[in-house]
């Protein structure tokens, strides 16, 4: 049977992206930040994941407001990479399971989660700079992907309730699929961000040590934010943080945490790093 | 016709991008779309008016377009990841000289209030 | 506040619009199921709604299996139709109502409905056949519409179940808009029918009698059927009857038939048209 | 690689369309989808082989196609929906002569056994 070994917390900033690409992880304004990747990566390889899940949002590579779902699932045999108006290098393209990702889908459709399968589907900054900041150093991906993209860009975006609800099916249903697979799943976004409006700039530090915190041990309390709530304490783009309830629904009851770190201002945002094991 | 208030539309210097601003910004966002292509960005540095009306904008858009007003382009509806496309590869800025110019700072200055949090 | 006025059943199959194109309408073939249509008509002439929300499905025209939602919705100015390369003349575009969508829309999704929000939509025969049959006779749609497409074509498409729940917070959205509306909901599809495989050309008398007594009369009966089960009773594509559900589920606790035909074959399908009243 | 078996896979005469179909006809079934243009429609005319190639179908899967061998094609992955786009507009069919084809029936015959379910 597969194995959730674990859940990584991250921004997926694309300045990080950047810097990755320029080789600036030593400077003196990037060291403290790529010292929390560089722990996560030392658990990583120690778990030797097959599969990542990666719960993140498009910016505007796949989706566009023509057609904007949810909760959308890949279930392609690759996943590529392509220019987004960024200013991002473009970098290659991750390995799909289709017959995991399938089985993902056909144990969450049915449990009342109202999928949009993709099977084709471009990953942007928001999916691959976490994987880069984890895996730069390689030639190739050393895992095979599931993209889970969340709405968090157009209102209504789901709310925390459901993010966490939606993660607990995700985790049954990797937890019944028949072969041996290591998982692990990425929560990406946040931490506290805006970006545009006279409160552009706006970062709320008190906030996201308090939302690590609870993440690990309380995470229903978060549960019970509104998003206008949210978006008050963690500014409009701070909203992501739901996708991170995704992950933590899928780790089961409780967690233990291997890492944790932030720093700020990464460009404009608060940065959270977490390893966490399911207890 | 009604459109729905939200207690989300009060906080100040805060445009929550939803239903009416979509509805609103649709032209502007879905040029910026385009933008992930590089010839459609050096099509709009060539004719930025022509590239603007191909999509339908108001006047008033395209005229927020074409002076990077970034304020106003928000406030007519545009989305910010939509708009990067057209403010960093399509005009060579960033997400923080877009922030700085929509708080009425200068890009050093913005980088200053944001370091300042550091010390929350 | 906007008030549900009734819900009308139907197929959408494509040669009923072929039928309507070419004035078929008194060939001895087609005139029965016509009478169905003209009922109907005499019925919404008389309640005259604003807005009708049509449930259907997707035959690749606005979706594919690229990206293809459980559910979606339009919230769209214009909805246009188009070759959708099976010999259909393409009809003249619907207006939208987009505050009275985007109602639906903020009421459902933070409902647990994880809808994908169109705001360009094209709508195909399995949404336009249906008003054809209606209205073919007027020079413009009498009403603005709301598109509801349901994922029938990829497996896993939602469970009967969840068809009839997603319907009952359909009901409530609508129920909730603060302008005065009045409004018809179509649950389009099927009945039974099967175009590929060895089985092509099946079609199931007994079984359409009894769906059309239940979706009236016992809905929660027809909402426990599995997949499999409806797909041997009803044809691979009779699958499309969840749809119905949606519409019932909106219609609120009991209803009063109005209307009801049934005829067989027409093309390779059982159908039957029923208008259904909130009693 | 683990392909879950379903209940439906079993009913015979019948080609559910789920994930392992659908990954496995989703050259045939793009292609169809292109079919929505009148433009490719004539392309693939001109040189099915060639037009099959663009979009990546298996030998099998163009020969299938160039057949309209739908029960194989069906087989293979294509999806009815999909395929309808090819055999009608494309090809100057209809689903029933398509369903016809399928059932090793006559298109009389077809709706002749159609008809006969108004008996039951
Ligand atoms: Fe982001
Ligand atoms: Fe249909």
């Amino acid at each position: 049977m597969a194995q959730i070994v674990g859940g990584i917390t991250t921004s997926h900033i694309p300045s990080i992206g950047n810097a990755i690409t320029n080789k600036q992880q030593d400077d003196p304004y990037w060291r403290p930040l790529f010292d929390g990747y560089d722990r996560a990566r030392e658990w990583i390889e120690k778990v030797e994941p097959d599969i990542v899940v990666v719960v993140y949002n498009d910016h505007g590579l796949n989706f566009f407001l023509d057609k904007m779902p949810t909760f959308a699932i890949g279930a392609a045999p690759k996943y590529h990479n392509a220019d987004e108006g960024w200013g991002l290098a473009t970098l290659h393209s991750f390995d799909g399971d289709v017959e995991f990702s399938w089985h993902l889908i056909e144990q969450m459709i049915p449990a009342g989660i109202d999928l949009t399968i993709c099977q084709e589907m471009l990953i942007d900054h928001g999916f691959i700079v976490p994987m880069s900041a984890i895996w730069s150093h390689l030639p190739e991906w050393p895992v095979k992907a599931v993209p889970f993209a969340v709405n968090t860009v157009l209102m209504p975006v789901p709310t925390a309730q459901r993010c966490f609800d939606v993660g607990k099916e995700l985790g049954k249903a990797i937890a019944s699929y028949p072969e041996d697979k290591k998982v692990v799943i990425f929560g990406t976004g946040g931490m506290s961000h805006q970006l545009s409006g006279e409160r552009a700039g706006f970062i709320n530090k008190a906030f996201d040590r308090e939302f690590q915190e609870k993440i690990a041990n309380d995470p229903e309390s978060l549960c019970k934010l509104s998003h206008t709530e949210l978006i008050k304490l963690a500014g409009a783009e701070g909203i992501e943080l739901i996708m991170w309830l995704v992950m933590r629904g899928a780790l089961g009851k409780s967690v233990n945490v291997v890492h944790q770190n932030y720093e700020l201002p990464i460009s404009n945002t608060g940065s959270g790093i977490m390893v966490l094991e399911p207890a | 016709m009604v459109w729905v208030k939200h207690d989300y539309d009060d906080i100040p210097g805060t445009y929550v991008f939803g239903g009416r601003r979509s509805a609103q910004g649709y032209p502007i966002n879905k040029m910026c779309m385009s933008f992930n292509h590089d010839e459609n960005r050096q099509k709009f540095k060539k004719d930025p008016r022509a590239y603007c009306a191909k999509f339908g904008l108001s006047e008033e858009q395209t005229q927020a377009v074409i002076d990077e007003d970034w304020l106003r382009i928000v406030q007519l509806g545009g989305n910010v990841y939509y708009l990067a496309k057209l403010g960093i590869a399509g005009g060579g800025g960033t997400v923080q000289s877009m922030g700085a110019q929509m708080t009425g700072m200068t890009v050093d200055e913005f980088k200053a209030k944001l370091l300042a949090y550091q010390k929350d």
